[in-house]
């Protein structure tokens, strides 16, 4: 069974929605336990592949039996095996504990919910697991359709901002459609190992540095990094919590992973860095990023808004750490996509949660929210901590190697961004907390004072939400095992 | 915003001209495009598939893997509008006064306060923005449907030696309940096919196709793999590619004749399935 | 300079596609009409289909279809240069299928966006959002 | 000098005692005897382990525990060496005595939320003895943080405007000084060296450009907030919103000395004593550290909220602790490490006494308690010993810190530092005296209370009886501390 597992790992969320699709037709309650035990296979076997990776090195799986470059094939190496469980526990733990949102929101089209939901994590997994060029824009559309699909519901202006984020993204896919036509121009094939092989007595090619550049831009329209991060806020924020509890944690980070796929494997750390003198400029602008994505952030008087930012100015600390040039950036790139959709996927859940229970996530909605809500908080106080970059906990020791990628590139200038992205994290968690934990204020201080208790989230809801908030912990914890075990070898040894 | 769009588009016009310098010329047959992977396909399909159609073989079985998430992808297009626009009976606030056509003599009667007809029928229900369809329109489309849909079968069951397959069959197919919709109306049309019966076509073309994979799977071979169908259906491995995509292909006309349907249900009526267009 | 006109000449199909798909970004990017920028983005995935179609032509080639394909001599030799390269055909199939999808995703959107603000001008609803 | 070393759960088990009561504490919310019995337990508990490594240490031994190797290089690691043995010593035993304050303190007081205040009381422990143990400058880098996340509700305790102020200011000083400097400092160290393991001559020799290293060590120097060096010191006065018995154990003892005990440990462990005085560094330390001590007493001077008095004084007495490290003087050091647990029972003894004032009358200010003594007659006599203590006079311990510290002048050449200390010995008298004065030898016109005894709960006394005694005792008796701090001075300089 187990030389099955890369098929498992896409088709059965595929299969288990097209079932769920006609359950909604027939009996919605069958919905729900098919996803779960569709995305419980599917995390089943990202583990199982993981741990064959570890055991043997790669994997190549021939799709329709056909060897690649004729057919299509996936690839798990040590750089997919590692995101691969993260994006299916994350969408597993995110399905679970909004079972109680989508029927409160959607009680009519809880089957097509979950389809969408199904069918994008099919297209994620099928992104990060696919060898071939092609096949993951295909997959890149299905994700970006799912998506739009599963942010238009929310509130009011959801629609328009998720019409904006179609426009960019589709200019998005398309551009990378575009470079993967151009590298199919000049090598004829399709397959990322096959180009790979074919690409390095072109790198003087204009078209191939042309190539590399409109993959880039589109995946970075994708990912929204700085300044072409205008979509996400608004498509996040106004979406319904289940979806952008799933989006907001993996859609960015996986594109991160289909960047550092092109940098790494289909192209060489070479070409990106040498041959293509602009890894300091990128840097710098991951620099921008980093400090608008703080500074707007700041702006913001709206929990669920300020998050988004804060997901804009992750996105640069992984560009800008994957093009350091060194190491310790690609290491800690690669860890922070692990840590930061853990983290996202957390604080996301406690907006999920918040708005579940008090109908709203603007700063003054959360007064008293540590009384009414212990265990959410003391969730959102963790990933807030990751976030800041306070070990134990994951975001702490990504954000290590980030820096010390940074110094031993010489690049002080986006260590100091790094630096004061986590100060201003600081301010903008504790602002936040102050108006859980102060307001309102009583009449007269101290003594027994605070009324209302205790009106916490489900327990369906808040179990997931603490499992998260301890994988941050033990993620942490067990960082030296997943760099020296994995991420070490999921770099090529050419880069020091 | 227009002069900014303007730059934009005038740096991107710029790098790919500057690129396109180093493309093979039109039709090059020297090109690597031409002469890396497409000999193999173009000198062995019909040996490894026996399908004389090496797009179609190339589409269901080379790369059948992209194909099956392209049907996915026409999949959840459907399930997205259906998903954004359908406004359920609980939600859609019913007009005050109903109205109530006699086929025949064209008398239409108003009911107010949410009084219903009991079915019949010789009744139907409008409107009230109603314009009679056109009687020349109407009887020539009806005409006119029996043969599109045989030719969407035909285009759908000649793929394999003929350009054609499921996408297009079934596009033809859709479009045969959609020129129906739009010749009569909408409620005609989704008597005919009910929503329900569209979704679950939908998904089923889809998992039409997707168990066949599987079913290749279960059959100890890799997913996708039709030479493990040739157990089942006594035919040597070759041969039973050539059904295997006969089979994925079906599924594909299925999924893309219930997708069209409905997403044309769901815009054409905003999601309130009245009148349409 | 006849050099110039000859690459000019000779790679035509490239000059169409980059102009039709900047029209294509430039109506995303500048139009304030939402339908307009939808009509702007499925120019700029047409652009890139033709670019495509157009890799796969081959001088003197028919389409990948091979002839007497079953019949008494189906097992001819079959020589790679008489037909054109069936991979593009394919890839743009699917690239179709996902701007029809993507088309009608956002049409979708905009009916919904349409019944929110009841304009389908981009300044008039920002104008109303800010007012709210 | 190559230690030998055992491997031992015990320093992490030390850790965990009071991170796992807390559990336990949020469960029996409910019911508060329960509860404090349990607070209790795990204080004691965790002193117990403190104490059964004592002897092992005093053979010359470390204890060594490596939690989670999380970067290559770099583990989560605890290592039991004398100087932190004798601050986990002084800190856990005194958390016994804070917790039966506490209980006095917050049920007279009528506090709410005692269960927040109980748990997070005990995660600060849990990190204080964490730095203690710490074996590299990652983990006393979690452990710091640790401690100023967990005291972050404590000093807010009251929840209302000034304390939201006041919590405002804490962070942005505490955690904006440690991620923004030390954060920094701790990579680029780690650039460097390729390691962070704390050494008996530090690891940063010979790695980095001269004003690189003393850029460094200004980083970790100012960083380290919570060691109150100025101008990084205005967050200690504003903590004092805080519940007494927060200001006595963390603002007296924990937090405080964490800050010194990390500045400590990163000039040795780091930087490393040859390396300092090669590149003269320890002579602005000192200069900093002096100016802090006669600033502080200075503001000291001019104080009347009795707490806030008692901050100040804390500002000026752990620069003393600084002063001592960067003397670079056997004396000196030995000196400044003794004064960690000789100024922290005074001072604790001073908190407890304003606390007990504070719940027994309702006044904080000092010109509201002229002729207390009458009326709190053993509050004040442990007052006055406590005071006598920080000023450094016989019968009491603070007295042998500070003669060590003189000593290390002389030893290190350094005259004007001799006329800081004893200028500032005057000013700790000119600060406490009059107010000791005033509330026993006042005319009786002047007096504000009846001359009738009344003190404070009995769980409130008690404590300060016995750290004002363990004062006193500490200048006849200074084992283990003394010892210890010899121990690890012996190690850093051979001598």
């Amino acid at each position: 069974m187990s030389e099955q597992y890369p098929a498992l790992l896409v088709v059965v969320p595929l299969l288990s929605a097209l079932v769920v699709s006609i359950a909604g037709w027939i009996n919605k309650r069958l919905c729900f336990p098919i996803a779960v035990a569709a995305l419980g296979v599917a995390a089943w076997s990202a583990v199982g592949l993981l741990l064959r990776v570890l055991d043997e090195g790669v994997i190549v799986y021939k799709l329709g039996g056909w060897s690649p470059p004729m057919g299509i094939a996936y690839y798990i190496d040590y750089l997919n095996g590692l995101v691969l469980p993260v994006v299916s526990i994350v969408a597993l733990l995110n399905l679970i504990a909004n079972k109680k949102g989508i029927e409160q929101q959607f009680p009519d089209k809880i089957g097509p919910f979950y389809t969408l939901y199904l069918l994008m994590v099919t297209g994620l997994l099928g992104i990060v697991v696919t060898g071939d060029a092609f096949n993951l824009y295909v997959l890149l559309e299905i994700a970006a359709l799912t998506g739009y699909g599963l942010l238009a519901m929310g509130e009011e202006r959801a629609p328009l901002a998720t019409l904006n984020y179609l426009y960019m993204g589709t200019i998005g896919a398309c551009f990378y459609l575009l470079g993967v036509g151009y590298l199919y121009i000049v090598t004829g094939s399709l397959n990322m190992v096959d180009i790979a092989r074919l690409l390095p007595p072109l790198y003087q090619s204009k078209a191939v540095m042309a190539a590399f550049i409109i993959c880039m831009v589109g995946v970075w329209l994708k990912m929204a990094f700085f300044p072409l991060h205008a979509w996400l806020p608004n498509a996040y924020t106004y979406a319904n919590s289940a979806a952008s509890s799933l989006i907001a944690p993996l859609v960015t980070k996986v594109m991160i992973y289909v960047m550092i796929r092109l940098m790494l494997t289909v192209f060489t750390p070479e070409f990106a860095f040498t041959t293509l003198a602009v890894s300091n400029a990128i840097v710098w602008l991951a620099v921008i990023a980093i400090v608008m994505g703080a500074v707007l952030a700041l702006a913001e008087r709206n929990l669920k808004k300020m998050l988004t930012y804060i997901v804009v100015a992750e996105v640069g600390y992984m560009v800008g750490g994957a093009w350091l040039g060194n190491r310790d950036g690609m290491t800690g790139a690669i860890l922070h996509i692990v840590n930061d959709a853990l983290m996202t996927l957390c604080v996301f859940m406690v907006v999920g949660n918040i708005v579940y229970k008090v109908k709203g996530y603007a700063f003054e909605d959360l007064q008293g929210l540590f009384r009414k809500m212990p265990f959410t908080m003391g969730a959102l106080v963790i990933g807030a901590m990751s976030i800041i970059g306070v070990p134990p906990t994951c975001g702490f020791f990504s954000k290590w190697y980030l820096i010390v990628g940074a110094i031993s590139a010489g690049h002080y200038g986006f260590m100091a961004a790094l630096i004061f992205s986590s100060l201003v994290s600081v301010v903008l968690f504790f602002r936040v907390f102050e108006i859980c934990f102060y307001e309102p204020f009583a009449d007269h201080h101290g003594h027994d004072n605070h009324p209302g208790g205790m009106d916490e989230a489900p327990v369906s809801m808040v179990v997931p939400l603490l499992i998260v908030a301890v994988i941050l912990i033990v993620v942490g914890l067990y960082t030296g095992d997943i760099v020296n075990h994995v991420i070490q070898f999921a770099i090529p040894e050419t880069m020091v | 915003m227009k002069i900014i769009g303007l730059i934009i588009t005038v740096v991107t016009g710029a790098l790919l001209f500057y690129a396109a310098g180093d493309f093979p010329a039109w039709s090059d047959p020297a090109s690597p495009a031409s002469t890396y992977l497409s000999p193999h396909f173009i000198e062995k399909t019909m040996e490894e598939t026996s399908v004389p159609n090496i797009v179609t073989a190339v589409l269901a079985d080379y790369r059948s893997f992209d194909t099956m998430f392209e049907t996915a992808v026409i999949f959840s297009a459907g399930v997205v509008c259906f998903f954004l626009l359908r406004i359920s009976r609980r939600e859609d606030e019913e007009p005050e006064t109903r109205y109530y056509r006699h086929v025949l003599t064209g008398v239409t009667i108003q009911l107010k306060e949410g009084h219903k007809m009991p079915p019949s029928a010789d009744f139907e229900r409008i409107d009230s923005m109603w314009t009679p369809p056109d009687l020349i329109i109407k009887t020539g489309c009806r005409l006119l449907i029996p043969f599109v849909q045989l030719f969407g079968l035909y285009v759908i069951a000649h793929g394999h030696h003929s350009p054609g397959g499921g996408f297009q069959g079934g596009v033809i197919l859709g479009a045969s309940v959609i020129l129906l919709a739009i010749s009569h109306d909408l409620r005609t049309a989704v008597r005919r096919m009910s929503e329900k019966l569209i979704g679950i076509l939908c998904a089923a073309g889809v998992l039409i196709y997707a168990c066949t994979g599987a079913l290749c799977l279960l059959l100890k071979l890799n997913f996708l793999d039709y030479s493990a169908l040739a157990g089942i259906l006594h035919v040597d491995p070759i041969t039973a590619r050539s059904h295997g995509i006969l089979m994925v292909e079906i599924g594909v006309g299925i999924a893309v004749l219930a997708t069209m349907i409905w997403i044309y249900n769901n815009i054409s009526s905003a999601g309130r399935y009245r009148q349409g267009l | 300079m006849t050099d110039l006109i000859s690459m000019v000449v000779a790679k035509y199909n490239y000059w169409i596609y980059i102009t039709l798909m900047m029209i294509g970004l430039y109506a995303i990017i500048a139009k304030n009409n939402l339908v307009k920028k939808i009509v702007g983005m499925n120019i700029f995935q047409t652009a890139i289909i033709l670019f495509y179609v157009s890799i796969g032509v081959k001088k003197g080639a028919t389409i990948p279809i091979l002839e007497h394909g079953h019949g008494p001599d189906a097992h001819h030799v079959v020589h790679a240069v008489d037909y054109i390269n069936p991979l593009p055909h394919v890839l743009m199939l699917t690239a179709i299928v996902v701007g029809v999808a993507t088309l009608g995703v956002a049409l979708a959107l905009a009916i919904r966006v349409y019944n929110n603000y009841n304009t389908l001008e981009e300044d008039e609803i920002l104008a109303q959002i800010r007012e709210k | 000098m190559n230690m030998e070393t055992i491997i031992s759960i015990k320093p992490l088990l030390a850790v965990l005692v009071s991170l796992l009561v807390v559990p336990i504490l949020v469960l029996s919310g409910k019911r508060p005897n329960v509860r404090e019995a349990c607070t209790f337990l795990a204080a004691g508990i965790k002193f117990l382990i403190v104490l059964s490594m004592v002897p092992v240490i005093l053979n010359g031994t470390q204890i060594v525990y490596t939690i989670a190797e999380v970067i290559p290089g770099v583990a989560i690691k605890l290592r039991v060496d004398s100087f932190g043995m004798l601050f986990a010593l002084v800190s856990s035993s005194l958390w016994i005595v804070t917790s039966a304050y506490s209980i006095g303190y917050m049920r007279k007081l009528k506090e709410h939320s005692q269960t927040r205040y109980f748990c997070f009381f005990a995660l600060a422990l849990s990190a204080t003895i964490g730095v203690a143990f710490s074996a590299n400058l990652l983990t006393l880098y979690l452990f710091y943080e640790m401690l100023s996340f967990a005291t972050y509700p404590l000093v807010t305790h009251h929840q209302d405007h000034e304390a939201r102020s006041s919590g405002r200011k804490y962070l942005l000083y505490i955690v904006g000084t440690s991620i923004g400097f030390v954060l920094p400092a701790m990579l680029i160290s780690y650039s460097l060296a390729g390691t962070l393991d704390f050494s008996s001559q530090g690891f940063l020799a010979g790695t980095g450009s001269k004003p690189l290293i003393g850029l460094l060590c200004f980083m970790f120097l100012f960083g380290f907030a919570k060691a109150a060096i100025m101008p990084f010191h205005s967050w200690l006065p504003a903590a004092m919103v805080a519940p007494t018995p927060v200001s006595a154990l963390l603002h007296a003892v924990a937090v405080v000395k964490v800050g010194v005990f990390c500045v400590a440990r990163v000039l040795t462990g780091v930087f490393g004593t040859d390396l300092l005085f090669s590149l003269n560094l320890n002579v602005p330390i000192i200069y900093i550290a002096s100016f802090t001590i006669m600033a502080g007493s200075l503001i000291a001077l001019s104080q009347d909220n009795l707490k806030r008095l008692l901050a100040f004084s804390t500002i000026a007495q752990l620069s003393y602790i600084v002063l001592g490290i960067g003397l670079l003087s056997p004396k000196g050091m030995t000196g400044g490490m003794l004064h960690i647990a000789m100024h922290a029972f005074g001072k604790i003894t001073l908190f407890f006494c304003a606390g007990a004032i504070f719940v027994a009358t309702g006044k904080k200010n000092i010109s509201e308690m002229i002729g207390i003594g009458r009326r709190m007659p053993v509050t004040m006599a442990a007052f006055f010993i406590g005071s006598l203590s920080i000023i450094g006079m016989p019968p009491c311990g603070g007295f042998i810190s500070k003669w060590y510290l003189v000593l290390g002048t002389l030893e290190a050449h350094q005259l004007p530092i001799l006329f800081v200390l004893l200028t500032s010995s005057l000013l700790n008298a000119a600060y406490f005296m009059p107010f000791v004065y005033k509330a026993f030898f006042c005319r009786p016109e002047d007096a504000m209370f009846e001359s009738r005894v009344q003190e404070a709960p009995a769980f409130c006394v008690v404590p300060l009886v016995i750290t004002a005694l363990i004062s006193v005792i500490l200048l006849f008796y200074p084992q283990p501390f003394l010892r210890l701090a010899k121990m690890m001075v012996q190690s850093i300089t051979g001598v």
